[in-house]
């Protein structure tokens, strides 16, 4: 394994070292791996929170600032943060309207934030609501399972309810509007090599180097099913078609599409997916209104990407369109 | 025999956590296979924590459950912090604050732990969970103590049982957690979760022995 | 060699087409393989120029926008591109006031640059002035060689200079001026692992599991040495300290610091490596007033990092606050 | 022996550009050890368009040769565009015109040409890039037509001192192009824009070779 890190044990957390040194806008509590905005908590606000294992940068704390979240706890590397980093996190950022959990569907992400909410509930007064984020098409939506990941969606999730919170909102709409942003949301995402877990110190999964992995997660693991490497062009189908089969994107102010680099695939080869998935998208008769290509969502050093497609209405547009200011996403200030 | 004591309860958790130091690396390779590679970094951070605590423990079981449940919360995360937490903070009321165990109080807060895991992780019997190594560990517990078996034998018992239900998470194909995602593919692997849950019988069952022994 | 991609001869080509149809906001002339601004050539205005090979990315179709360049050429994977693409590119963004090429400085580019420069006097009337960014320390600083590379300084140098030049200056005061921000610039990188050029389809070169380049550019090749696998600590030193070894960067307002991703680092690592440059600067009393933590040079799927330290002065520190609008660097608008 | 007429100038292109398809991988792979991999690409690129202008080449050598440098350097890019394309840019003029070269004229121009080439790249001989090629081939060139030897003749001559100056750049530590980056460590590698260099010599060898053949 290489790496530019000094002992895996400390790495994330001489990262958020690094993370506070470089941003005098957030703030660091390192004992709580909490990254938060340095004006929290903003008074009469709703409190943004979110977060998860590391090495998905920039999330999660590049979607910190205005605009977007107010905070986010920081796990380990790809292991959900535990419920003592959301208690104190959701402290932090209540302003007086309560707190809204953005929480990726990973069962030990929603069981830790299960746990927060109820130890918040018991020591504190605040308003927390939860809403589960879930766009992942590669795995079947039911009851009686894990359900979808949650995994592209959040990037439309946590921006367009973060511009509504500014607008200072109630709880319970935010978290309508967030259910809504994500039940507009397909994603489905492959990759061409996996990733190194640095305290594993070697790939998750071997992949020969003809082969692919379809129906992947953000997490490095393996996906639903190998194929041959294909061309881009195969490669773009076998993600777009499971998306459009499983919502209507038409109508609306049409959609914001979301390709996102898995950590070691060159933007130049993101942007030749896009040229592909926009053609496929246009013989469905889908109009992308606004477009979002590069590294957000990331697996460590994996090679892939992943596609994601919300249908925008008028509100969602206009939130989208909405100032923001993180490290990950900024425009408008 | 006598009952169960807070020394054994902490040579319980020193042995598991010494079973899960030693078993590091298969546990992550097992989660690599189905899931995200962290089992084994995961159960070995929260289990040197729970040691690391051991120094100060307080003297009565339920405090010790507690102090091991809130630890494992606090500072394992993923998927079995909350469940290997939950279980440990399940068991303390259950104990009914004695200062040490009898077979049945054990056994009964074991059975409470693992009601805990269920209602945490809503993972039934057969989804290729923890619980597929839990559930027959206390069922043959208790059939054994039913049938007048000593502690030590009984959780000789209980981890044979373990053992089973963990090899028998093989040819699942997941419900419930991570390995879940992997559909058809799960199949044909071993779930790391059921793995670190045989380590955990298997240590009572070694501490109660030792217990037993000395 | 597995990449997102139909066939390695077509790759810059249809990225391009990606890039038209994810920016509504830019131009692309593919014949020329010219990014551009759609409000070019803006009038009163000198144009700016830059582009290289390709692999790069986001540099240097990412820098294109209100606030910084009004295009780029792009060349073929680590290929400079030809004169014909830089005198048409010069040719599109004239809006009367001269046109000022940001060369970085590697042999191919400064002899297209140089021939495109000829090119445009001989064809147009358009003033054509050309600045060389060489920041590299590297490399020697000699009259006799190649001189250094030009690597990380270029996003100070375009992005400063961009916004003096959107504030109506003359050419040659934005010479001047990027030649001050160049000056005051110094870079050093270093490789974890090699990239794949998709033309050739495996690594440039092979680096066993226990060695690092120290001293790399942006294109793949081999670095300065090779030295066994460090920590990120030491590595920190080993680029840092040739830095400070090489300019004086006390006083002013303080340094821009930029920790730059070659392409399959994750920033998770990245930030890490900023809190151990942080220290150093610290140590040798120099404060970093702005930073910059990510990929923004890469070199294909290369892992590494190149850390650039630029010297600002309060008019440098002023202009690098001014709005941007890229895909790359995006603030105030 | 005749002059050289474009017919075998045209050659001289086509065995080029097929010697340099024929050793792109070798060329790329010895620029991926001190340079950045692409030097075969570059120069196939480059040739490929090259040939398929030929069909509408005008008639005259100048025209030809101003033409092949003008594609060269359009397409090519990177160090060796202009390189090559400035060498044959410089050929142009130095024809006079003529409708066919005689060996003086054909030897001026090249030599032109390579002044051209050091004229763009400030590459003095030593340097490890294409001018250790080109210079000695041009001297050897040279000094054979003085010597009273026949253009094929003395372009074998020219080719056998090309490859000889090719072989020498394996030594040398670079101090111009991209190899200059690496210091002493580009010593121990052949030099790329050389190694093509010298295929350029080659082909006219051979190019010529047929025509007094023919
Ligand atoms: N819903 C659940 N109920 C019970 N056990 C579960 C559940 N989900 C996951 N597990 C157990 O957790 C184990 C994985 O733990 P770990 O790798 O530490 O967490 P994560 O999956 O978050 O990375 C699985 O092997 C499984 O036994
Ligand atoms: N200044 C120069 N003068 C003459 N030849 C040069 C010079 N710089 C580089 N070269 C030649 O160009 C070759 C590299 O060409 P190529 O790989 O196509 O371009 P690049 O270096 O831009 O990738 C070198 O091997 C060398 O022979
Ligand atoms: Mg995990
Ligand atoms: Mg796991
Ligand atoms: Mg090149
Ligand atoms: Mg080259």
């Amino acid at each position: 394994m290489k790496k530019l890190l000094n002992d895996p044990a400390n790495l994330v957390a001489e990262s958020l070292r690094g993370v506070e040194r470089a941003h005098p806008e957030l703030r660091v509590d390192h004992e709580n791996r909490i990254v938060y905005r340095a004006d929290a908590p903003v008074s009469g606000k709703v409190g943004l929170l979110s977060g998860g294992g590391s090495g998905h940068e920039p999330a999660h704390a590049g979607f910190v600032g205005p605009g977007m979240l107010d905070a986010v706890c920081a796990g380990e590397v790809f292991t959900s943060p535990v419920p003592d980093q959301m208690t104190e996190a959701t402290k932090k950022i209540d302003g007086g309207a309560g707190v809204l959990h953005l929480v990726w569907n990973y069962t030990g992400d929603v069981m830790n934030f299960d746990m927060a909410a109820e130890l918040a509930a018991a020591e504190t007064d605040t308003e927390v609501q939860a809403v589960v984020m879930n766009d992942d098409v590669a795995v079947e939506d039911s009851l009686f399972t894990a359900g979808r990941r949650g995994t592209g969606a959040a990037i439309a999730v946590e921006k367009i309810v973060g511009a509504a919170a500014e607008q200072g909102r109630s709880l319970s709409e935010l978290a309508d509007l967030a259910r809504r942003v994500n039940d507009s949301s397909r994603s489905m995402g492959m990759a061409l090599t996996s990733c190194t877990v640095p305290a594993k110190g070697s790939p998750t999964f071997d992949l020969p180097d003809d082969e692919i992995e379809i129906g992947i997660g953000i997490h490095g693991e393996p996906g639903r099913r190998r194929v041959p490497l294909a061309s881009a062009h195969d490669i773009a189908e076998m993600l777009v078609d499971p998306i459009l089969a499983d919502r209507d994107f038409t109508g609306g102010e049409g959609v914001f599409v979301f390709v996102n680099g898995m950590g070691a695939t060159p933007n130049l080869e993101l942007y030749l997916m896009y040229n592909e998935i926009a053609a496929l998208l246009d013989k469905a008769g889908i109009v992308p209104v606004r477009t979002l290509v590069g590294p957000y969502v990331t697996s460590l050093d994996m090679a892939g990407c992943l596609v994601s497609i919300t249908r925008f209405d008028d509100e969602m547009l206009r939130l989208w369109d909405a100032p923001v200011a993180t490290s990950g996403l900024r425009w408008g200030m | 025999m006598a009952d169960v004591d807070t020394d054994t309860l902490q040579r319980w958790l020193r042995v598991f956590a010494a079973s899960v130091a030693e078993h590091k690396d298969e546990l992550t390779a097992l989660d690599a296979a189905i899931g995200d590679a962290d089992h084994g970094a995961n159960m070995d951070r929260g289990m040197q924590a729970v040691v690391d605590g051991l120094a100060a423990t307080p003297a009565d079981p339920a405090a010790l459950f507690k102090q091991t449940g809130m630890t494992l919360v606090k500072s394992v995360g993923g998927a079995s912090g909350p469940l290997y937490g939950t279980l440990f903070l399940r068991m303390a009321p259950a104990t009914g604050g004695a200062a040490s165990l009898d077979p049945e109080t054990f056994a009964k807060a074991l059975r409470a732990g693992l009601e805990g895991v269920v209602a945490r992780g809503k993972a039934e019997v057969g989804e290729k969970t923890m619980v597929d190594a839990l559930t027959p560990a206390l069922d043959a517990l208790d059939a054994a103590l039913g049938s007048g078996q000593s502690l030590a034998d009984a959780l000789r018992a209980a981890s044979a049982a373990a053992d089973e239900g963990r090899d028998g998470t093989t040819p699942i194909v997941a419900r419930k957690g991570r390995a879940s995602y992997l559909g058809e593919r799960s199949a044909g692997h071993q779930d790391p979760g059921a793995t670190s849950a045989a380590l955990l019988v298997a240590a009572a069952a070694t501490a109660v022995a030792e217990q037993g022994a000395a």
